[in-house]
């Protein structure tokens, strides 16, 4: 989500890069408008940052279902099609059809849940806005996104937060 | 940049320890007690119903047939009481830390494992010899069995001693997890407590040494269940149900009844931290995380129980050759097919149905509601499988002794001692159970304690997280 | 096991792609070496479809032979990498860390690999399209869904497909530091690789619950692939050895033991040929080596009641096949290997800490318990097939010919060329996993002793 | 051997033979019984069983072999993609593979009989029960406006064995000398322990001393 107008400050420490959120949430930016970039997850919260809710959990049970409806397709639909006897078995076998089945269903579910990963983590989006290849090795980044007429507020929040570099983009 | 520079300290509600030995080995306990007495003797009148049942049994019995209900429900009780102690280990191999606060409950199973070995010797009269066939096909034709060529004796005798000796490995490992709290209740607890806190605590200090005695001894003693516990599984599930019937040979089956057994074993430890909280007052003790994990072992259980299934069952319905056809009419479509909608609903469909909701798990009243299922259901599996094998009793010696079951056996209906003895000898089990909490407490003192040592609620930068060591 | 290294990210960054920022000079040489190898075996495809399957020692009634017992084989390594990453997420393990990746592209090339083997085992590949494919092509027929070879490309697409994706999913932190590390085209590259990666909470958030949600979703495909793949056997009641319903847990367990002995080899080549002994400790030996006793125990466990309900039935062909696979030469002397290497050999010498944390030990272990899970697949395949039914006019033998033990030979070769490619462009290690280690494990005091200690978040 | 013409089998030449790859699309076996002195040699024609739950018709992935209204077991030649599982699948071991591309000497190569297709490398091929005979003996009863009566149509070995110990014709048909032959009380299937429900029928063998022996049972 990084807008044309945003401000990146650049820590070394992560408690640095806390009190810098700090300062944000107190000079009045509203959560969700600035955020924390690290090079290593950190504990939930950890910087006190807005943790954004996510619909994960859908995606692999429609995943699931798709699957499912294409394995019923495959195999009962072409068994039935072409009933072509084979061993005195039934043309419907349901008990090796279950298997088809049940593989296919994961299989949408797992293509699905990767789909929903990808379209949660907001990806792909190629353009960075502002951001620091020392994110990568150990650095904090608080990049806050606002109107022009705030930037400089922010830039100051940043600054006394004691910010190795401030970049904006 | 090191971590426990960004480490603060937080606050922590948990009891203290004086709190929790206060509740757990004093008096608290009993708190509950006249409800809990009155329970006991209900569970008391039930056990001697079931022994009534017994008699019966032995007065009007006409062949092996009718024991089959009998089987059942010793098959049943080993299944839960003889799975819950692995609860108390498995986890703990995998150095879990929620698993503290419910081993006692599981551990306390084992001692109903010795009652069931009691309850065999009467089974065992009904229960066919190796060499039931001599007399009219010759000495050498004997019943398949996987005790080849030994004396015919084997199954009944050896069967025996072989659940005696797991129960024996499992009273030794509970009681070895208990003495702490003896010590504790020798500390704390007044009366006839006391007395038996000072028998049973040998003389425990809580000194280093004694410590690393215990835990050597509990790493022993739960190696050792695991190990006879698969064993008993296995001459268990093949003396008295596979070789009882002549077409029936499903190597799966001895994992099969395995699987079912570490199921139910779970299930009633579910249970048991369910009735702690209800009755015993154990809120702050046993609770949302440990009903969490357990529920989620249970969902896999249960999973894998369906897994077990199939592997059989398919192999057998694409394979076809007579035997196999046999073996699939006999316990699945054929008299016990009702039953075996029924089992498949209680233990797999619904359960599985209620275990996926990461909210229900993560609830205290979800797990127990499904456990309960898969406890009946699995007592009706039970029924499927050691009603119908022991109801297949040959007629033509000569096709016996094939790989082929000749003719279905009707359905078995259970007459009234049948149901005198399906409610006695549970009940019965459960009753010792809880004659043995009077003495021992439901939530492991000792470990209660050191789980409160070895983790804390601290803060990392903003966030609120636990800490958790990791003893080796 | 306080073994533990306080590393910063930056220290973490320049080790961890020391391969890939830099070439190391044994890199190129094996390659090419590797890829002399393989030349040779896809030469020796070449000849078998062009002069016909009698190139190779199979025979009439032994029609699988080596081929399908190396099919298997590849397929039970590649459980190695689910089993790894999914369970040990699951269970929370701090030690399955840097194996996780190392595990899951196993998973990925051996099952490439092991798609070779059905295919050239069928001598005409260029037909394989109307077995693999659920379409006909206008010849009137669909593929049969009875078939259990049919289930077997359904299974193992599933597999493939699902462990490629988990593999990149958990890829996209460590493409962000490439980005970051590297200009020009891979720059390009690996921007476009990483989808745009910043590493800001939600992304964090995602990676972690995508870990948890996709090993649950990969566990139950684990199990069912080589389920299936036992079932290939299990379902057809003319084969004596074969009929068996213990099959499938069985090949899953047999499976999962001689993949985690492959991770195990795997891990000190890492260590060996990267150094990165900072990563791979012999704490992570030890504690795959405990899993290993279990596995190989449960294993031993089904191999035994397999083999009692062989003898259990006392019917004569399964006694006759049982009398060949365990005392006939020359099997009796495979089989005495097979339980060796596959179990006596290695398990004893895992109960010494001293032997778990000697990397070499464990390499050259490792090795063993593989050659016997090969032996294994052979051993259960080929005699049951050369001793079939009661009629003895047919019983026949097989011998493998130069052919197919130099397209064994690829196989590994091929494996090996992959791992060594893909280890080129991409980090082995997690470096993100590592770095979230390095916060998520701390010291604690209690009393006067230390010990480590883990952060676990509240849910 | 008529079987051999009648089909054009490859030749199980003597390396084919030392490859353990023979051809023989019916094959005779021999086994002794008895204890020496008095040893006795019986021996059993075994080709396709033609089995009604034929184990090798539901694994092929690609319906190369199925069942077809006549109740024959058939092969499709050109449907087989050479996984050789049905071959696993057959208990009767008679089920064949061309491992090489079948050859045949000059002097044969008018021999070949131009109803069957001569099968390439990479195909499952068995005992058909000459259905080019059965299709042919259909065609001309219906080009005459007959009915088809028991004895049109013969297979090659049957029409071949001197002794008619071999008998071909259609169970369908109450009063065919098979379906004659079928309620004999002699009669017995291969392997029934498998319920694989050949349409091959023995009739056991009663010798002198009056014991029934058949095959291996």
């Amino acid at each position: 989500m990084a807008a044309s107008n945003s401000v990146l400050g650049l820590y070394d420490t992560p408690d640095a890069g806390a009190n810098a959120m700090d300062g944000l949430k107190s000079a009045g930016f509203e959560l969700g408008t600035f955020d924390v970039l690290t090079g290593t997850p950190y504990p939930e919260g950890a910087f006190g940052e807005y943790v954004p809710q996510h619909r994960l959990f859908r995606f692999p049970f429609f995943g699931a279902m798709v699957g499912l409806t294409l394995a019923i397709l495959f195999t009962a639909g072409t068994q039935l099609a072409y009933p072509v006897v084979t061993g005195g078995k039934p043309i419907l076998a349901v008990f090796a059809m279950l298997i088809i089945a049940y593989e296919l269903t994961m299989l949408g579910a797992v293509i699905a849940t990767v789909v929903g990963i990808i379209f949660e983590s907001r990806l792909p989006n190629l353009n960075l806005g502002a951001y620091d290849t020392r994110i990568t090795e150990g650095y904090i980044g608080i990049v806050v996104e606002c109107e022009d007429d705030r930037l400089e507020e922010a830039r100051g929040v940043l600054q006394t937060a004691g910010a190795l570099e401030i970049k904006t983009a | 940049m090191a971590t426990s520079s960004l480490i603060t300290d937080a606050p922590d509600d948990r009891p203290s320890n004086i709190e929790s030995t206060a509740l757990l080995a004093g008096e608290g306990r009993t708190a509950a007690g006249t409800g809990l007495k009155r329970f006991m003797w209900l569970l008391a009148a039930l056990s001697v119903i079931g022994f009534v049942g017994i008699v019966f049994r032995f007065i009007n019995d006409d062949g092996r047939q009718d024991w089959g209900f009998y089987a059942a429900t010793l098959a049943w009780m080993l299944t839960i009481f003889g799975g819950a102690p692995m609860v108390a280990i498995a986890p703990a191999l995998a150095k879990a830390d929620w698993v503290r606060p419910v081993a006692r409950i599981a551990s306390l199973g084992a001692i109903v494992t010795a009652i069931i070995a009691l309850l065999m010797i009467p089974l065992l009269f009904k229960f066919p010899a190796l060499t039931e066939f001599s007399e009219v096909l010759g000495d050498d034709v004997r019943r398949r069995s996987i005790w080849f060529d030994s004396p015919s004796y084997a199954p009944h005798f050896w069967n025996v001693l072989i659940l005696l000796t797991l129960a024996l490995v499992g009273i030794a490992m509970a009681y070895v997890m208990a003495i702490p709290d003896f010590a504790a209740i020798r500390d704390h607890g007044t009366g006839w407590k006391q007395r038996w806190g000072k028998k049973l605590a040998r003389g425990f200090y809580g000194r280093p040494q004694q410590w690393e005695w215990l835990k050597m001894r509990i790493g022993i003693t739960g190696a050792l269940y695991f190990a006879m516990l698969l064993y008993t599984n296995f001459t268990f599930s093949l003396d008295f149900a596979v070789s009882l019937v002549p077409g029936w040979k499903d190597s799966l089956f001895p994992f099969y009844h395995t699987i079912s057994t570490f199921q139910a074993g779970i299930a009633f430890t579910i249970i048991g931290v369910w009735a702690a909280r209800r009755w015993g007052g154990m809120n702050k003790y046993v609770g949302h995380e440990e009903m969490w994990s357990l529920g989620k072992f249970m969902l896999a259980t249960t999973l894998l129980w369906f897994y077990f299934f199939y592997s059989s069952f398919i192999v057998f319905w694409y394979g076809r050759s007579e035997s196999d056809s046999a073996t699939i009419k006999l316990l699945v479509s054929g008299p016990y097919i009702y039953l075996f909608w029924a089992v498949f609903f209680l233990v797999f469909i619904i359960p599985w149905w209620i275990m996926i909701w990461n909210k229900v798990r993560d609830s205290v009243w979800g797990p127990p509601i499904a456990a309960f299922i898969i406890l009946f259901g699995l007592f009706l599996d039970r029924i499927r499988i050691y009603v119908s094998s022991w109801s297949a009793v040959p007629d033509d010696l000569e096709l016996a002794t094939t790989s082929i079951l000749q003719e279905m056996p009707d359905t078995m209906w259970p007459d009234v001692f049948d149901v005198f003895i399906m409610v006695g000898l549970p009940a019965l089990g459960l009753l010792s159970i809880l004659l043995v909490t009077r003495l021992v407490p439901l939530v492991s003192l000792w470990e209660v304690q050191q789980s409160r040592l070895i983790t804390k609620p601290v803060r990392f930068l903003r966030s609120h997280v636990k800490l958790v060591g990791k003893p080796d | 096991m306080q073994q533990r290294r306080i590393l910063d990210e930056f220290t973490i960054n320049r080790e961890l792609l020391r391969g890939n920022l830099a070439t190391p000079k044994w890199w190129l040489p094996t390659v090419l070496g590797l890829l002399v190898v393989v030349l040779f075996g896809f030469t020796l495809m070449g000849i078998m479809f062009n002069r016909g399957l009698g190139v190779t020692g199979l025979s009439r009634p032994v029609y699988w032979g080596l081929f399908i017992t190396t099919f298997v084989f590849w397929v039970g390594i590649s459980h190695a990498g689910i089993m790894i990453s999914a369970i040990l997420r699951l269970t929370q393990a701090e030690w399955r860390r840097p194996v996780t990746r190392a595990a899951e592209l196993l998973t990925v090339f051996s099952l490439l690999t092991a798609l070779f083997f059905p295919l050239i085992h069928a001598g005409r590949p260029w037909r394989i399209f109307y077995w693999i494919t659920p379409y006909d092509f206008a010849r009137g027929i669909f593929p049969n869904a009875r078939s259990p070879l049919v289930w077997d490309p359904f299974a193992i697409g599933t597999y493939l497909t699902g462990s490629t994706l988990f593999l990149y999913v958990a890829l996209l932190p460590d493409l962000g530091v490439l980005r970051d590390r590297t200009t020009g085209w891979k720059r390009a590259f690996y921007t476009v690789a990483s989808l745009g990666w910043r590493g800001n909470p939600r992304q964090w958030r995602l990676q972690t619950v995508a870990g948890i949600l996709l090993s649950a979703l990969m566990l139950p495909i684990f199990v069912s692939v080589h389920s299936i793949v036992s079932w290939d056997f299990a379902v057809t009641p003319a084969v004596e050895g074969w009929h068996s319903t213990v099959f499938a847990p069985y090949f899953v367990v047999g499976a999962v033991h001689s993949g985690v002995s492959a991770v195990v080899t795997m891990m000190a080549l890492m260590r060996w040929l990267w150094g990165w002994d900072n990563y791979i400790r012999p704490e992570h030996f030890d504690a795959l080596a405990r899993l290993l006793i279990v596995v190989a125990c449960a294993w031993l466990a089904l191999t035994f009641a397999e083999l009692i309900f062989g003898v259990y039935s006392l019917e004569a062909p399964e006694r006759a096949l049982r009398e060949m696979q365990m005392f006939e030469w020359p099997w009796n002397l495979l089989f005495i290997i097979f339980f060796l290497t596959g179990f006596a050999i290695p398990v004893p010498l895992w109960f010494f800490k001293r032997v778990r944390n000697n990397i070499a030990m464990m390499f050259w272990t490792s090795i063993l318990v593989n050659i016997g899970m090969w032996l294994e697949r052979f051993l259960i395949i080929v005699p049951g097939l050369s001793r079939k039914q009661p009629f003895v006019f047919t019983w026949d033998s097989y011998q493998v010919s130069p052919l197919e033990w130099g397209l064994l030979l690829w196989s590994f070769a091929w494996v090996m060329m992959l791992m060594l490619l893909f280890s080129k462009f991409f980090p082995l290690i997690p470096l993100f996993e590592t770095k979230e280690s390095q916060v998520f494990t701390t010291d604690v005091q209690i009393g006067r002793v230390t010990m480590p200690a883990v952060i676990r978040e509240l849910d | 051997m008529a079987c051999q013409a009648e089909n054009n089998i490859p030749l199980s030449t003597e390396d084919i033979y030392r490859q353990k790859r023979t051809f023989a699309w019916i094959r005779v076996e021999r086994y002794w019984y008895g204890d020496f002195p008095d040893v006795k040699a019986r021996f059993i024609p075994i080709m396709c069983q033609h089995c009604e739950n034929a184990p090798c018709e539901p694994v092929c992935p690609v319906f190369a072999t199925y069942h077809n209204t006549e109740g024959m077991n058939v092969q499709i030649y050109n449907r087989c993609v050479g996984t050789r599982y049905c071959g696993n699948g057959c208990p009767y071991n008679v089920r064949f593979f061309n491992y090489w591309e079948p050859v045949w000497p000059v002097s044969l190569r008018n021999q070949l009989n131009p109803d069957v297709t001569v099968r390439s490398r990479g195909i499952m091929e068995k005992c058909s029960f000459c259905v080019q005979r059965i299709r042919r003996g259909v065609r001309e009863a219906a080009r005459d406006g007959r009915d088809l009566q028991d004895g049109d149509i013969g297979t090659a070995c049957t029409d071949a064995c001197p002794t008619n110990a071999l008998v071909f014709g259609d169970y369908n048909d109450e009063n065919s000398r098979v379906s004659i032959m079928a309620k004999d009380d002699r009669k017995y299937t291969h392997l029934d322990a498998l319920n694989t429900d050949p349409n091959v029928l023995y009739l056991a063998q009663v010798d002198a001393t009056g014991g029934a022996i058949g095959g291996h049972e």
